[in-house]
């Protein structure tokens, strides 16, 4: 049984779900509980599980980030709130230099099964400073795994995995999606973090992206079947472990890639992927791995530059004709 | 065991009886205030329709409610004196001095604004009128506040051989507290004996948190800055003349002893934390109780007492401020959107190279330079 | 204007006169914690000549002079109570009940060390004697002392529906006061009402900054406490029995009430701030007076008087902890090294996959467990 | 004229020149005056200039770079010194959402000529906390620049153009480099930002490098030559701008590459090497480019794990026999 629910209430019932079912589990982050979540995504959590389990911080994200880890030292599985993943450069430390090491610096004695979750990438017009892509910068660290769901089944599934997770969980969300509405199965169920999608099948080029800009990739798919390219668009949905064998089986098919991925070029996720197609499928490869990503500009407000600077259909679908203009 | 030493000495109260400056200054000046404080709330009506019709997109936090304390403050400063504050920026922006259209234009995203459409609501610039930003993250105003009287202070003294004569006022809401960052740069400030006067806006809330909510010893956070060896006082925000009396000899004081000074400015925002914001978190009698208190009636009813506006003057003034903004909204409207061609890739580096293209100065510093100079 | 509430309440005084407690303690207790303090000091002597000889490497902060502190504060502990510490953390290593063969074959970067090598002298610890880790990072440890309260708050209250009785210590050097985390964690502790307390050592210097040059309001550091509604007090920390004397009742008062509560614990740390410091920062005459008030002299001499201990037995114990010491090196050095095939991919994720193989238990927690229980 | 000097002295020279230079100029950071630089850096700098320009900070990161980055809106040029980047994380913030966004946010109003500068990467056995190669993290980052010399006269010449630079400079020096003594030219010169340099000519692999791990190249190549294999060794020197054309010029003449990068692989700035060699050199390329990393776990303390997690002369000359293995 499935029925028809937006990605904030996808993730909502994933958090209550796991919540009623562990006691170890409790959320915390501005505005979780008596304002329902500055986006309402834990809308009703702190009515149920009252105010020792669903907790409000004050502007301190270092401060409750660390302390969420030393709890977590504990055995105990808290998800931190950011109300945006923006606001994690303030607590860059504990949620580098403490939760991914905790384990390794402790020889195997403390883990850090911790839930870190919240808006990333551009909302609509936030500006420089509140529109950061954090897969971007945070990707490079051993340690914490990476997840970046596009579709809200995917949200639920992969925030239940997250939250039952040993290790750190990076949760990514976007605040352009929270709205999106599709079908959700209403039995329990999990999905792997690890193990990507392939959301099209097609035959002449392999798209490959993760979190919003899927959609992005979904659209010009459409549009270019229209000019008869055919797309296989590949869902990463985690970027941290990253399941480079759909995606190499995939080229091995198509012989083309386009990686599209919304943080900045610049030692990016869409780089490291790029990179490994090329080794993995030096051979199949008819033509370089094209790449889509925001400009590497800081965030502008005005609308006509933030389209622009963003990855969106009609950048997808030239980088496609110019990947696979020699096929 | 040492004995503590004690923080009496930190106290700094006001010295002098309310309106004892103020009523030296004449009725112009005075006028001039509530003619300020008149621009900034139409001007953020005016903002909150813009944003209702989508002419404004991102986050916008309006001013309204709060207007005393930017006008009186700034009041007591020089022009050369440095100001930076955070997100909820356009009072401080209009206050300093900056024209109504290119702060319009700038939410509008518009070539035309303060910040040629790149920086948005939360992040208006000024280098005219020596505004250092609006900054949206929570507290990271604090540190560049200690580094403007930090860097004042050198120019003063390292380059120009003199005496450090400026003084930097660096403003935060009441949730900054609770930012680490905001107490290292108290701690510089004051081993350091920067010129810097930290004005908390605290208008009891940040976003949906009451202050006591989210910070210990919500009743007198004066007791933070103690901490710092920073002297430290209350001012009631909501009244204009008062905080021009209060903060003018405060600003003196800094500028002649060059240490900082920290002020729980008590203020209120009349409307939501930001367009999105549905206030269920406090009572309509709350909001009721401020909105009496309202500083521009306040101001209004003073002048006319005085004799200095009467009923048909303040309705003029009204009807020209409404005229001032309205002109704003259509010049920012005509101002054309910045082209990706054009300014995507400009302003990222000083240097051109590769595909940045260097940078340009907005049209406001084009048509505002020669008509002020950088020292007022 | 709202008048200051004032910070009078927030001090926390030492109630009773010294040796109130320790005197009815009976002088095993008090003999072991002269085993303890003079256990630390051989250990870190051996630790400074290990480090010379090169058996050690990396960055390596000796616990010389401090030994009271750790001593004494986590006698007042129940064994069930957390404790997380900064990276000069020896000395409350095994203060805290590590074997100093784990320790010290730690820094040797050996498979027998208490992280199996991976984290060395920075980073020790111990899941059976509840010791959190030795934390690198200036301030880090701050926030995840409030997270240790707050976990065994949430355990004991939620989880085990109970009333919360553990208390955490969290250790600090003076120089961390300047770090915006730990001030974000003292407001976190305030306003979540954590059981912890947090351990100023505060031995007047950060490398060679001595705290007056990095630290505003340095001779009254309790004022930052009471900035967020902490009880706060001073203690000699160079007097094992003053040290325990305060703390109990203090540990006892937070474990009765919850509410957290900050210790300016002066101290003085013998040696450099790290095996690479040549101390001319300071006076040889500052480090003489102190080296004069010697913590284990001090004991000692207060043992001797009470016939607790002789000089022959004093000799004895000397010299029993000479071997054990020297065994532990011993044990040390016959510990193989982790070995990359074995150890480099191990203990990043719980989970083996990729490269990664999972995670194992060193050798300390294999052999412990069974002999001391979680709760102690 | 030349002379042999540390690596510490030709960042003290540059900073010393450029202060006499400049009034706008000053040094602030942790133990930089009374203490001559925890590394000794700043030998003697406070007592030539005294307190006002030669900044004692407190162990306040976000605090004093913020603080610098105030003062450089006014114009001054700033130089902070991190004692270590591994330290830097507590101030992500202000160096990553202030000094690198201000031009573009400010709409061109206000710059930041900024340099901050310390030791990155692994010293010797400094463990997890303290070994953090920021280039992985940071270099995603638009609107900085970020530097990376290996050699004396390379850290002398570049720091002398970062602080004449109007944009802001991540300068990143090694903990290992700073006793490494070399021939520093007497007189006034400037390295521009930017540059690349072929350090050894080759012909039969071309082998990037940036930083401390140029001297593992060289090592390496050394080794393969003697085994026949001639490796053209390229000191990166910059990480932004990066000199893609001085690599891809010697690729298209090799044939082969390996990017040798001590920060961990995923999405890091050797990922990004490789892709964009593979895709200028797509029909130059006899072979994938190889690439050599730290290992992708947390920095361990132990001697026998850093040493092989660490790029080293053995793992380059694996990987360049492996890239090469088809020739
Ligand atoms: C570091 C950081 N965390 C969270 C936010 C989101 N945020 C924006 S404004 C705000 C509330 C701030 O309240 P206050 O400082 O009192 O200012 P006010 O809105 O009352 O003017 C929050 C949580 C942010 N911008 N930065
Ligand atoms: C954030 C950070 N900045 C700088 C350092 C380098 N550092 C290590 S210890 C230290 C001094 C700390 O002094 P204090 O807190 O007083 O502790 P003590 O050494 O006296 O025990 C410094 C600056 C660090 N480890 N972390
Ligand atoms: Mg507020
Ligand atoms: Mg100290």
């Amino acid at each position: 049984m499935t029925r028809t629910i937006e990605y904030r209430d996808a993730l909502n019932e994933a958090m209550s779900e796991e919540m009623r079912r562990d006691e170890r589990v409790f959320l915390l982050g501005e505005e979780v509980a008596e304002y329902d979540g500055a986006y309402k995504v834990s809308r009703g959590m702190l009515q149920e599980f009252g105010p020792k389990r669903v907790v409000d911080t004050p502007i301190s994200e270092s401060g409750f980030s660390g302390m969420a880890i030393g709890a977590a030292m504990l055995g105990l599985r808290p998800i931190v709130e950011f109300m945006s993943w923006s606001f994690s450069l303030v607590a860059a430390d504990p949620i580098l230099n403490n939760a991914p090491k905790m384990l390794y610096m402790s020889g195997g004695q403390f883990g850090c099964p911790i839930v870190i979750r919240g808006n990333d990438g551009a909302g609509g017009q936030l500006g420089s400073t509140h529109s950061w892509c954090v897969e971007g910068l945070y990707a490079n660290v051993p340690g914490m795994k990476m997840v970046i769901p596009a579709f809200p089944a995917d949200a639920k599934g992969l925030l239940k995995s997250a939250i039952r997770d040993d290790d750190p969980v990076f949760f990514l969300e976007s605040e352009r999606l929270l709205a999106y509405k599709d079908e959700v199965p209403e039995e329990e169920y999990l999905i792997p973090i690890g193990k990507a999608l392939v959301r099209r099948p097609g035959t002449d080029c392999t798209l490959v992206s993760f979190g919003r800009p899927v959609h992005f990739c979904l659209e010009a798919a459409e549009e270019l079947a229209r000019e008869g390219i055919s797309c296989e668009v590949i869902d990463g949905r985690t970027i941290r472990p990253l399941d480079i064998d759909t995606i190499v089986q995939s080229v091995k098919k198509t012989n083309y890639c386009v990686v599209v991925d919304q943080s900045w070029p610049f030692a990016s996720p869409g780089a490291e992927i790029a990179a490994q197609v090329h080794a993995a499928c030096f051979d199949d490869l008819d033509n370089a791995v094209g790449r889509v990503h925001s400009a590497d500009v800081p965030t502008p407000y005005a609308s006509e530059l933030e389209q622009e600077y963003l990855p969106n259909a009609r950048r997808i679908c030239e980088a496609v004709r110019a990947t696979t203009y020699n096929a | 065991m040492q004995t503590a030493i004690g923080t009496d000495h930190l106290d700094f109260s006001v010295p002098e009886p309310r309106n004892a400056l103020t009523s030296k200054l004449g009725s112009d000046t005075t006028t001039s205030w509530l003619r300020d404080m008149m621009l900034i709330r139409e001007f953020e009506v005016r903002t909150m329709q813009a944003y209702q019709d989508r002419k404004i997109g991102g986050f916008c936090h309006v001013y309204i409610g709060q207007e005393a304390v930017a006008v009186g403050t700034i009041a007591a400063l020089e022009k050369k004196d440095p100001l930076v504050t955070a997100y909820r920026d356009h009072g401080h922006a209009l206050a300093r001095g900056m024209d109504p259209k290119y702060c319009m234009a700038e939410m509008y995203g518009r070539i035309g604004g303060c910040a040629k459409g790149k920086g948005g609501s939360m992040h208006m610039f000024d280098r005219i009128n020596n505004l250092y930003g609006g900054h949206g993250i929570v507290g990271a105003q604090t540190p560049l506040g200690a580094g403007l009287a930090f860097g004042t202070k050198y120019i003063d003294e390292v380059i120009e051989k003199g005496r450090s004569n400026r003084v930097t006022l660096c403003f935060l809401g009441d949730g900054a507290l609770n930012q680490g960052a905001f107490h290292e740069a108290l701690n510089l400030a004051g081993l350091l004996e920067l010129p810097v006067i930290y004005i908390v806006e605290n208008n009891g809330y940040s976003m949906g948190t009451a202050i006591h909510r989210g910070t210990t010893m919500a009743d007198s956070i004066c007791e933070k800055a103690r901490g710092y060896g920073i002297r430290a006082c209350e001012i009631d925000g909501m009244d204009v003349l008062n905080v021009y009396d209060a903060m003018k000899p405060l600003v003196d004081e800094v500028r002649e002893t060059g240490r900082p000074a920290f002020v729980d400015m008590r203020t209120y925002r009349f409307k939501g934390h930001s367009m999105s914001d549905p206030r269920k978190y406090r009572p309509r009698e709350e909001e009721e109780v401020y909105e009496s208190g309202d500083p521009i009636a306040k101001l209004r009813d003073t002048l006319m007492s005085q004799g200095a506006i009467d009923d048909a003057g303040f309705k003029a003034l009204g009807k020209e401020i409404r005229l001032e903004v309205r002109d704003a909204m259509k010049w920012a409207e005509a101002s054309p959107a910045p082209t990706p061609e054009e300014e995507l890739y400009r302003d990222v580096y000083v240097e051109a190279w590769g595909p940045y293209t260097g940078t340009t100065e907005p049209q406001m510093i084009k048509e505002c330079e020669g008509t002020h100079g950088q020292d007022g």
